[in-house]
């Protein structure tokens, strides 16, 4: 037999499958269709300080293989999170990550004090949305994030995660991150794009930028967790375009500790379930008892 | 307990029953409250998304949807035979409540899609409005479940009445009204209703991710914040969500 | 009878559809399946100052509604190209754009001043192929652009394009390749990704990073044509995931004066063709006498 | 003068022949040298390539291709029902030239796949072997187009000797030999022709884009430098294409 699990720093997970921040909502809506303790950890939705309420419709708008979008970080609030969600969360029998998003990095602190007490295993720093108007983003910057890290990081002792941006200083946000603290960088968010609707001639969405994320972006993923992987020391979660076991595998090789899933919930929503099952056959039929000998095979020579 | 399940049918029939319009009947044993939808895709990574279709038909074999081709999507199922399969997963959303009393549906164009299981399931007091572009089609279905079946063409059709459908109804007397269609049908039929004091529900429609309440991309505003269409709606009470529209 | 003809610089095209370079080879490949005339342009393969056999196969990779290449330049050299391959190009009955490649800025002088002499009306100075190896190729580099374009500008009188590449210094090199007397932009080339495959754990190029072409990152482009258009002077030529006439009309309406195709080319030889017919279509429709009206029409509020 | 079309063309015919190995015929006026291959898609967006399939067999009325299920786009393929169109262009590449006197085709696996139209085409002399892991397929169309047709299967199978075809092959006495398959059995068999200076053509397989020379992305190494499998092949002479395979 196997094991599947692995090791995010001080947390171990039971296989290296979670679902991604903003794809899952609080978790709740997946629970129809399996048991979502089959997964390795589900990352809840981004909240912020107070409640937001996004951005305006259209939202969505399909790419070949790929999906934009501009959701723009609705969620109730930190608040209610923790008094409302994190609780039937809980229930789900899995490792629970919140991911949170301010505007300074001390809203990253205050963020991750109220996180601090609360029943969850660790806390994602999510500095790159491409959805949120007016705040400047321009993809990774290593000094906001090591600023944003510091702030997270003298408010809590639970681990503590980065979500780059795959655009701007990439290599030295992650540097920065590692350096401030974080335990593993997720690699990455949604890529900066857009469409534009030619029955109106206008942009789709109202931010004109939005986040492209699918099988689209796998290839573009998967070059930044191979060229971080031998540059940082602490474990990489990788996120873009992650549909199946195989492209787990392919991420794995890549130097990936885990992988999550996105915009694969929607093409199916017993993706991660079917890539739990997948993954446990790979390593059988090849013998593997563990992830350690395939993580990372790709960069020896 | 997981309640939804993520299944594999079989078309026992896709027929194109106006033009453009396919019948697409899945074998397989299905249910559904009025009003509620499914996500289905035939196709393998591209399109990326599935389609949510509104419940036309129910029977113990089979589920029902009526359905336009506008895109890729709906093109590729306009092109499912005999036996082909169709993942979908459902049924989802919050669908039509019936109020005791007459009721009416009133549906434009490819809005009568989720008026048949309704009526079949509300059953009478009920009268049904369907208003077209040209030709009617599909009205048949509705003559055997309605009281009374009121038809317009908006440019005229043999044996129809030209005009609009909002022209043959009147809200008054009816104890609710459910609509589903264009947007500026629906709008109108909010002013006819409000003015009436008539409640009316209606059935929105917006781009769908995961179609199951967990993407936030169906967004809607309503006079209570933000709300999803996919799992708070399609339904929602009209003066919720055009509480902004009118004057 | 609408005018489908557009201007670069000093350029005039009878539509805005050219061939993008290295998916055209020297057009006679093509000529087989259509009449090139009723092509804008054809943009040649890269050639450089000396022949190069490119990279160890396998060259190809195919991904989610995309394609990665890596081949790396192979090309018979500017002399062969000029003596060989061009006159038969004079023949297609359109406009012939050079593509030249250098390791310095002295090499595009080089090849410019041997171009300047032949018989194409154009040409585009490609810093941004990724396929190849030990160069250092870091994305789009202001100063590197800058001192490429004055070289071949001091070596030859027509006019100069500069294709970028979509990451690194875009905006940047886009304004030095402009003050240095580049005539048009053409954004983007490939971008740089991977890919492994898991039956050997290795990456699947030699090179490991590959170029990312296809319709996967056409909201990539969409988004670098929308973001510069208002900020440089000259025009820009769209590249990247073009392969339909809506496709072409999303650029022009973000801004693109003309578009290139390149794997649109391998989903179907035709698609060029195609593409110029639809857009003739779309002109007449819309009852539209020129491209002026739309040509950016996505920014206007 | 354009001279290549790229056509639509109704299946007329996709059988199972084999475990895994379809029989396709496109029904339409074609003309194809031996060893010549098409470019084939039925799909729309993705897969984004189309995919190399040589030419099997061709009649006045139809084309042929013989192929195995690989991945996505063969599978694909094998979902193909009469009627169904496919997306094709070529004839593409340089096939196989006739050598007078007597020559044999060896084919390994799925390399019998274009030995039958150059079989039909070159006529006698001429003699067939094949090899195939397990249970063989596909060979009694060769019996009446060749003087001797020599069959093995590795592992053995009813009523065919066991054994691998090149323990059947001997150059000797042959004015030219004609091979497709798996890279080793190409390896030993030039091995074997070099041995006997006899010559040997063989066909090549690259992954392919463009398939007609443009994109240079199918380059293989040769004695003279980087050519592509498209369109300077797929066949080479052995002697060009494995030229640093020797000792
Ligand atoms: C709850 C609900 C029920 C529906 N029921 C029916 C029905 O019973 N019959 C029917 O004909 N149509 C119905 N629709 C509309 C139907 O989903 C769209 O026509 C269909 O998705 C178009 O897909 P396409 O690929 O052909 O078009 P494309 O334009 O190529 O689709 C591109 C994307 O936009 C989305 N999209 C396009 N138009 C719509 C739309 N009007 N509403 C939502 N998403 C859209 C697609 O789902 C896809 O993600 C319903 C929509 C919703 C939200
Ligand atoms: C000139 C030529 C003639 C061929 N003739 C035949 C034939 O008659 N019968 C037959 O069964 N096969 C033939 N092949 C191989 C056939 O093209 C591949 O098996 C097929 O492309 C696999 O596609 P897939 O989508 O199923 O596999 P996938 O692995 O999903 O394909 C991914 C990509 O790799 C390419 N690819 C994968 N395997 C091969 C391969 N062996 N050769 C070239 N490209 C490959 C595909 O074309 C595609 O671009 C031929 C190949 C070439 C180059
Ligand atoms: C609809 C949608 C909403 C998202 N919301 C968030 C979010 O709230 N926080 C976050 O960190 N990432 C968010 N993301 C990014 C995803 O978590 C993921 O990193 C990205 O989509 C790439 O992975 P994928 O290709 O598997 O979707 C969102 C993505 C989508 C498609
Ligand atoms: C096989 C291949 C070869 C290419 N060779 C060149 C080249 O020699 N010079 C160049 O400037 N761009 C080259 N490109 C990039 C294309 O010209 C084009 O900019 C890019 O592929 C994006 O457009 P597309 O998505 O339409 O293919 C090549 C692309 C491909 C796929
Ligand atoms: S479609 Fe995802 S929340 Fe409605
Ligand atoms: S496949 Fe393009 S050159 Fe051979």
């Amino acid at each position: 037999m196997p094991s599947l699990e692995v090791q995010i720093g001080s947390l171990r997970l039971k296989n290296p499958v979670m679902a991604a921040a903003g794809t899952f909502g609080f978790g709740q809506e997946y629970r129809e269709f399996f048991d979502i303790s089959a997964l390795g950890a589900i990352c809840a939705k981004t909240v912020t300080l107070r409640a937001r309420t996004g951005n305006p419709p259209p939202r969505l708008w399909e790419t070949p293989c790929g999906l934009l979008n501009s959701i723009g970080l609705e969620n109730p609030g930190i608040e209610t999170f923790l008094k409302e969600e994190l609780p039937k969360m809980r229930k789900l029998g899995t490792v629970i990550v919140a991911s949170i998003w301010g505007e300074e990095p001390g809203d990253y602190g205050a963020l991750a004090a109220a996180v601090d007490k609360a029943d969850v295993e660790a806390i994602e720093l999510n500095v790159s949305c491409p959805n949120v108007p007016g705040k400047g983003f321009v993809g990774a910057q290593a000094g906001f994030t090591a600023d944003v890290v510091r702030s997270a990081r003298a408010a809590t002792t639970k681990p503590l995660w980065v979500k780059l941006a795959p655009e701007g200083e990439v290599l030295a946000a992650a540097l920065a991150a590692q350096e401030a603290g974080a335990q593993a960088l997720c690699i990455a968010n949604t890529f900066r794009a857009m469409a534009i609707d030619i029955s109106t001639g206008r942009p789709v969405f109202a931010n004109v930028l939005a986040g492209l994320s699918g099988p689209a972006i796998k290839p573009l993923a998967l070059r930044w967790v191979y060229e971080l992987f031998p540059r940082v020391e602490v474990p990489l979660i990788a996120s873009g375009g992650i549909t199946t076991w195989q492209d787990a595998v392919e991420f794995i090789m890549a130097g990936a500790r885990a992988v999550q899933v996105g915009t694969g919930n929607f093409v199916d929503p017993l993706c991660t379930l079917t890539m739990v099952e997948g993954l446990k056959k790979f390593l059988e039929e090849r013998n593997l008892e563990c992830w350690e000998v395939i993580r990372g095979c790709a960069h020896r020579r | 307990m997981p309640e939804l399940k993520v299944v594999r049918a079989p078309v026992a029939e896709n027929r194109e029953v106006a033009p453009g319009v396919f019948l697409l009947r899945l074998e397989g044993r299905f249910v559904a409250e009025p009003g509620q939808f499914f996500m289905l895709r035939a196709w393998e990574r591209d399109p990326l998304l599935a389609r949510p279709m509104s419940v036309f038909d129910l029977s113990p074999q089979a589920l029902a949807f009526l359905y336009a081709v506008r895109g890729r999507g709906t093109a590729l199922l306009a092109n499912l035979r005999l036996g082909d399969q169709v993942k979908l997963w459902g049924p989802l959303g919050q669908g039509w409540k019936r109020v005791p009393g007459r009721i009416a549906l009133v549906g434009g164009g490819m809005g009568l899609a989720p008026l048949l299981w309704t009526a079949k399931q509300f059953g009478s007091p009920l009268d049904v409005y369907l208003g077209f572009r040209h030709r009617p089609w599909m009205v048949e279905v509705f003559r055997s479940l309605a009281d009374h079946v009121h038809v317009r063409s908006e440019v005229g059709a043999p044996g129809c009445t030209q005009g609009l459908v909002t022209e043959a109804f009147s809200p008054r007397g009816y104890a609710a009204c459910y609509a589903c269609g264009p947007k500026p049908l629906l709008l109108e039929l909010h002013r006819m209703c409000q003015e009436a004091e008539v409640p009316l529900y209606v059935s929105l429609e917006e781009r769908m991710a995961c179609g199951v309440g967990a993407c936030l991309g169906c967004t809607v505003w309503t006079r209570s914040g933000p709300k999803r269409v996919c799992s708070d709606g399609p339904v929602f009470p009209a003066a919720e969500v055009f509480f902004d529209a009118l004057p």
